[in-house]
């Protein structure tokens, strides 16, 4: 039963393949494989929008979207039909091409990061030597696009926007690529595939995850702080803060652009919580040893959903943070905790296995972060409240 | 290859590492100074003990026992240059002796020197000298050791002119320094032959050394132009610098002039340890002195001879010059440039050991006796002259009885002070010489001017009524000193006496520790072949000679300091003659100095007249020259030149539009000179 | 042709271009995006001669493209920074007008 | 094939990236040359280099210039003519150093032999030979990209007494 279910997928693609000319093989199994992921994703995103709707209103103590369809489940479709329907209203200064350019790129980048990841055993699309450097590589395209979205809009607020967004992703890359550098160096490979089977194994029932190490348990910890700042997300919304500049790069945007950029930012940061599961949380492997036989994709996707739900939780809990205070975080605390995190990696990898390992490894782990922590505190002081106006 | 010889290099290295701290110290933090002197000294010491301790445990079977390393130094041409070290019997006695003595005089220096505002200068310095002279110790290449050799050299030069502020002493310095310096050019080319016959300085290299026997025999087989071996000519040089080290015949002049430094300056350096240094490389190089020798223990070489006969020449002359000395610090010196004299002989007639011997011996008993000198100096205010002194024996009785011991060791007073020993196994080695007697009787003279001298001063130091001069009302009576400078003289009296007991002809264990047998105790020795009457001459020698200076100097204690000496009154003209040193100084002076003077003014003479006139005439007829050419220059060249000029300025001027500051122009030019190099290198058929 | 003189042929296209650019646009910013082509010019060369050249074991072009773009990260970010610290003194990027260089 | 079809990519990105009037178009279509250029590394079989291409230089450098263009508020339309003074120099210059260059690759020796393809390398080897032979370069280019973070800082942080 398992094995069979595991393969199912895989399995089904070769029958497929088997029935083409040889030749087209390669090209059909590659067609097929993005058809799928392009129609998995986009109903993801579409599950995720209601779910992301009812948590936040569950959260804010109302419901969320109740009336289309049985518990308003069916809400995606309609937004779907209606920003489809929905009159393309392009801005008269707007650069035409740039303008209808950046939603394209965006989604097209955002889509073919999912080019390595490894949602099931042997289910991935192109098994990259160098899986994760194409991952970022293909990542940094996104700021481009959103770079393209803001300024080809000749608005200021869309400028401002696409100016924060660009600056926040870039400062949070650093962190974010520091803390996979640590597994890349655990696993000693870039490639995806080969990085999840080094967890796949079990010790007892427990398995070989690198979260259930000090330095993975930090790296992933900063890992999910980046990929929150890098998608955008509350609480470093600051690039769509409807309060401050009405929605950021997309303020100019509407209609199915506008949704294409909604489509783009959920699916970019399902990718990179795919990422995150691959790296930190065993990618497809089963969490305790005598649940292989649980299919390995559902495992990636149950991972999945559990990172959307706490990016929902997330956003529905915290709240925006300021500029500088964004900026302090990223170069004062995330990145010489990385860079620490780094070295404690190395630690880990050339001493002998073992309690002493561990104490040394935690201790390298935990002094920084205490001492950064109340470094990044000096100045806060806790008085009444001042209003600071913008001049 | 065990750890203590590995890592012998922390011997030497230790106090030089105290010294660049101390001369990073402070002025004032006296403490810190002579605390990391006195600490590396004395982990120097417990090395060198561990050193000894190894050799004595490695030592029994026949030949001596002896470990080297080597390590390349650096390279020219296709040959390394290698340095190294090297643990064998001689060099552990020295490590030991030195870093004893050593140690002693720096704990005694923290009370002599406690009142100069250069304390931590002087520590540094001593360390420093105490780094070269180990080095000079444990170094297996006559580089290495040559190198160290010109540290110790300045390291004397600075401690006596430590009070440079005297001009004496400045001048001391200076004089020490050169005169050294002539034998260590000897030195220098002896070296540098050695090196072009042996092709290696490394003393021992498993049997690739140049004093092992194969260079050994090559060195004798190559013979120089006036005939005599390289081998004796090499030594020879070599010995030249051990001539000018420790003070022999000629070159003796500067030691008792480094008497200007502080005192344990000179028990130090100018007593125990440095001026031991030319006996010791004699000894080191014995192989090369010695070879070509024919079969027999007392058969001898040229250089061998040249050695004793220097050494004995030595002995009898410094003593000769000490009995008319009033300095007590003088006198000491020449005692010690005649005790050098009887290391030589030993070393020429007797082998390493019986030279090694007394160098130790000597180094103990005259370390004790210049810091008595020091105690009673201080004690007596600065005062030096043995004239004004006197009836100390009453204010300080430990500066007394230690004095005394090492008085009675240097005169060799017999079986109870190592003196006796070690001066006698040298008596009887030469009487026991092939070649000659006479260096035998030469030495004997020695021991009774010896014994003579010392007696002169305790008495005139120590007893009869004190002749102290009263330069003010409220100024102290001779006082004892500290007892941080009593201790080491208590313990070094200890050793002047209990040293004679390695080296009894009953118990020769010094010898046979140096040449790695065992030794043997065997009373017997002393009925074979004359030594028993050797000493019993010996004996007789020293009473005799402490006889004589009761009869001259004891019977009447001395009580004007005023007074002529005794002698000076029996011999007016020889006393003036000794008391002027043999005028070998005023010799000096009148021989080289002058020539030097008269070539300089000869020089000086022909700068003024015949070159200063040719150049005179020359500018002269140069000026007419210019003259013309000036005018030439206002009325036919100028115009020319100006036209040039304002040509030049107009090329200038058209030049400078190419940089107008465009970085966009200034890469056209690049690209342009780029596809001409590109076009350059097709044309001349680069592929 | 041969796959190399294709690549050749290429970087030499994209280095005049670069140089063109550099040469004969009038903001310096332009000319910087010039010197940039000329840099990836530059590594084509190097990987091509990598990948045809009698080695590729060796790894050298390819190391060599590493540490170049590296260089010309370094470059572009010091070169940027003085082109902004121009515009703030002399009001203008026109690099006809920085001319205070001139003899 | 696709080899041609990148290479004319990358050429068409060039030379409007230095050809168009506005500069973020020109950045964009640099953007494109620098896409090209990364698709014919991993053509070439450079897997490494061709995404390093596209990290470095469209992640971080087309932003940097991105970033400069808006700091120097150059970015609209400049009614006077882009082109240098003395561009028709430059053109010739131009056209001379391509002319060498090309007829240099026609006629030089690698023009004919034509060497079998060894397969593209691994990230292993390249790290291997990046920790061990090219150990050094690697840590100078450390530094050097250092240094060069702080001065251009340095350069262009804004003086407060110019503000002042």
């Amino acid at each position: 039963m398992g094995e069979s279910a595991d393969q199912f997928f895989v399995n089904l693609l070769h029958r497929l393949v088997s029935h083409v000319p040889a030749g087209l093989g390669g090209v059909v199994s590659a067609l097929a494989s993005v058809v799928a992921i392009l129609a998995v994703f986009a109903s993801l995103f579409a599950i995720t929008t209601v779910l992301e709707r009812k948590g936040l209103g569950r959260i804010q103590n109302r419901y969320g979207p109740n009336r289309v369809g049985p518990f308003g489940l069916l809400q995606p479709l309609a937004d779907g039909i209606k920003s489809l329907t929905k009159e393309d209203v392009v801005p008269h200064a707007a650069d035409m091409a740039v303008h209808f350019l950046a939603p394209l790129l965006l989604v097209i980048a955002a889509f073919s990061l999912y080019a390595v990841l490894p949602v099931g055993r042997n289910m991935v699309l192109a098994n990259l030597d160098a899986g994760v450097l194409f991952f970022f590589a293909v990542s940094s395209v996104m700021e481009i696009a959103i770079f393209m979205a803001g300024w080809s809009s000749r608005n200021k607020y869309s400028l401002l926007g696409a100016m924060r967004a660009i600056a926040q992703m870039i400062s949070y890359e650093v962190p974010l690529i520091l803390a996979s550098v640590t597994v890349v160096m655990a696993a000693g490979s870039l490639s995806t595939v080969s990085i999840v089977e080094k967890q796949a194994g079990y010790s007892g029932i427990l398995p070989h995850w690198f979260v259930f190490t000090p330095w993975g348990f930090a790296g992933f910890v900063l890992f999910m702080i980046a990929a929150v700042a890098e998608s955008n997300r509350s609480p470093f919304d600051l690039p769509e803060g409807e309060s401050e500049i009405v929605a950021g790069y997309y303020t100019e945007y509407s209609g199915f652009k506008f949704a294409l950029f909604f489509l783009g930012e959920y699916i970019g940061l399902f990718a990179i919580s795919g990422l995150g599961i691959t790296l930190f949380l065993g990618g497809w492997a089963a969490p305790l040893s005598f649940l292989t036989w649980i299919p390995s994709y559902v495992w990636f996707f149950a991972k999945l959903l559990a990172l959307i739900a706490f990016f929902i939780w997330v956003r529905g809990t915290l709240p925006r943070l300021r500029m500088d205070q964004l900026m302090n975080f990223a170069w004062k605390f995330m990145l010489p905790m990385a860079l620490l995190n780094l070295v404690t990696t190395g630690v880990w990898r050339f001493l002998e296995h073992g309690a002493l390992r561990w104490f040394v490894c935690s201790l390298l782990v935990v002094i920084p972060y205490v001492l950064l922590s109340r470094s990044l505190k000096r100045g806060w002081r806790l008085e009444k409240r001042v209003y600071r106006f913008a001049e | 290859m065990t750890w203590i010889v590995r890592n012998l290099w922390l011997i030497p290295t230790l106090p030089a590492l105290a010294a660049g701290l101390g001369s990073v110290a402070k002025q004032r933090n006296r403490r810190l100074a002579a605390s990391l002197a006195i600490g590396s000294m004395g982990l120097s010491l417990l090395l060198s003990l561990g050193a000894f301790a190894h050799v004595l445990s490695l030592k029994g079977n026949g030949e001596t026992a002896r470990e080297v390393v080597n390590f390349p130094w650096l390279q020219y041409g296709g040959e390394w240059v290698k340095l190294g070290w090297m643990l064998d019997p001689l060099t552990a006695l020295m490590l030991v002796m030195v870093c004893f003595v050593g140690l002693l005089i720096f704990i005694y220096s923290t009370g002599y020197m406690s009142h100069d505002e250069n304390f931590t200068r002087f520590f540094c310095f001593l360390s420093l000298f105490a780094g070269a002279m180990l080095g000079v110790v444990i170094a297996n290449s006559l580089l290495l050791l040559f190198m160290c050799w010109e540290l110790v050299g300045l390291t004397s030069y600075l401690l006596i002119g430590f009070w440079y502020e005297k001009p004496a002493a400045a001048a001391a310095a200076k004089k020490a320094f050169l005169t050294t310096r002539i034998g260590d050019l000897a030195f220098l080319l002896g070296m540098v032959w050695l090196y072009s016959q042996s092709g290696t300085l490394l003393f021992y290299d498993h049997g690739a050394g140049c004093i092992e026997n194969a260079a050994l025999a090559h060195l004798v087989a190559q013979a120089t132009g006036i005939g005599l071996a390289a081998s004796t000519g090499i030594a020879l040089l070599i010995f030249a610098g051990a001539v000018g080290k420790s003070g022999q015949v000629p070159l003796h002049v500067w030691l008792p002039d480094a008497m200007e430094g502080p005192t344990p300056v000179s028990a130090l350096i100018h007593a125990a340890t440095m001026v031991a240094a030319g006996v010791f490389l004699v000894a080191r190089v014995y192989p090369l002195m010695s070879v070509g020798a024919g079969v027999g223990p007392m058969s001898s070489t040229t250089a061998l001879q040249v050695v004793t006969w220097v050494g004995a020449v030595t002995a009898v002359f410094a003593a000769l010059i000490a009995v008319a000395q009033d300095d007590i610090k003088r006198i000491l010196a020449y005692s010690t440039i005649s005790q050098l004299g009887y290391m030589m002989i030993g070393l020429g007639v007797g082998g390493v050991a019986v030279g090694m011997f007394h160098l130790i011996t000597h180094a103990f008993f005259k370390a004790l006796l210049f810091l008595g000198a020091g105690s009673v100096i201080h004690g007596c205010h600065e005062e030096q002259d043995i004239r004004r002194m006197g009836g100390l024996k009453r204010f300080m009785p430990i500066t007394f009885a230690t004095y005394a011991v090492g008085m009675l060791a240097l005169c060799g007073f017999p079986l109870f002070f190592s003196g006796f020993w070690s001066k006698d196994a040298i008596l009887d080695a030469a009487q026991a010489w092939s070649v000659s007697r006479v260096p035998f009787y030469l030495g004997c003279v020695g021991a009774l001017l010896t014994a003579f001298y010392m007696t002169r001063q305790v008495y005139y130091v120590f007893f009869g009524e004190s002749r102290l001069r009263i330069h003010h009302e409220h100024q102290a009576s001779p006082h004892e000193s500290p007892v941080v400078m009593t201790m080491p003289l208590s313990v070094l009296a200890v050793f002047a006496v209990l040293l004679g007991i390695i080296g009894t002809p009953a118990w020769p264990w010094f010898s046979s520790f140096l040449n790695g047998e065992t030794a043997t105790l065997d009373a017997g020795r002393f009925f074979e072949s004359g030594i028993l009457r050797v000493m019993l001459i010996s004996s007789v020698i020293v009473f005799t000679g402490l006889g004589m200076g009761w009869w001259f100097y004891g019977r009447r204690p001395i009580v004007s300091a005023t007074a002529p000496d005794e002698l000076e009154r029996l011999q007016p003209h020889i006393f003036r003659v000794l008391r002027n040193k043999f005028y070998v100084d005023e010799f000096y002076k009148a021989t080289f100095i002058r020539f030097t003077i008269w070539l300089s003014r000869v020089s000086d003479w022909f700068d003024r007249w015949i070159w200063n006139g040719a150049v005179w005439s020359v500018s002269h007829v140069v000026l007419g020259l210019s003259w013309v050419a000036r005018a030439a220059d206002i009325y036919v060249v100028n115009p020319g030149f100006d036209r040039g000029c304002e040509s030049v300025e107009a090329g200038g001027k058209l030049f400078s539009r190419l940089q107008d500051g465009r970085a966009q122009d200034y890469l056209r030019y690049v690209g342009l000179a780029f596809a001409g190099l590109v076009v350059l290198l097709i044309w001349s058929g680069v592929r | 042709m041969t796959p190399l003189a294709n690549c050749l042929l290429l970087s030499a296209l994209l280095f005049s271009i670069g140089l063109a650019g550099a040469l004969m646009r009038r903001n310096a910013i332009l000319v910087l995006i010039g010197i940039e082509l000329m840099l990836n010019a530059a590594n084509l060369n190097f990987i091509a001669f990598w990948r045809y050249g009698p080695n590729p074991e060796a790894l050298t072009g390819l190391m060599f493209v590493i540490f170049s773009i590296g260089v010309a990260a370094a470059e572009a970010a010091v070169g940027l920074a003085l082109i902004i610290a121009i515009y703030r003194h002399t009001k203008t990027t026109n690099i006809d007008q920085v001319n205070s260089m001139r003899g | 094939m696709l080899f041609k079809i990148f290479a004319v990519l990358t050429v068409a990105g060039a030379v409007a990236a230095m050809s168009f009037r506005n500069l973020v178009h020109a950045v964009l279509a640099l953007i494109v040359s620098f896409a090209g250029l990364a698709a014919v590394y991993l053509l070439l079989g450079a897997q490494f280099i061709g995404l390093a291409q596209i990290l470095v230089y469209v992640g971080a450098v087309a932003i940097l210039i991105v970033f400069a263009i808006l700091l120097t508020r150059d970015s609209g339309i400049t009614s006077q003519s882009t082109t240098s003074s003395s561009w028709r120099g430059s053109i010739v210059v131009v056209l001379g150093v391509f002319g060498v260059l090309a007829w240099s690759v026609g006629h030089s020796a690698v023009y004919q032999q034509a060497t079998s393809l060894p397969q593209g390398t691994s990230m292993q080897e390249i790290g291997n030979v990046l920790m061990q032979r090219f150990a050094l370069p690697l840590e100078v280019i450390g530094v050097l990209l250092t240094v060069a973070l702080i001065g251009a800082v340095t350069i262009a942080i804004y003086e407060k007494k110019e503000t002042r």
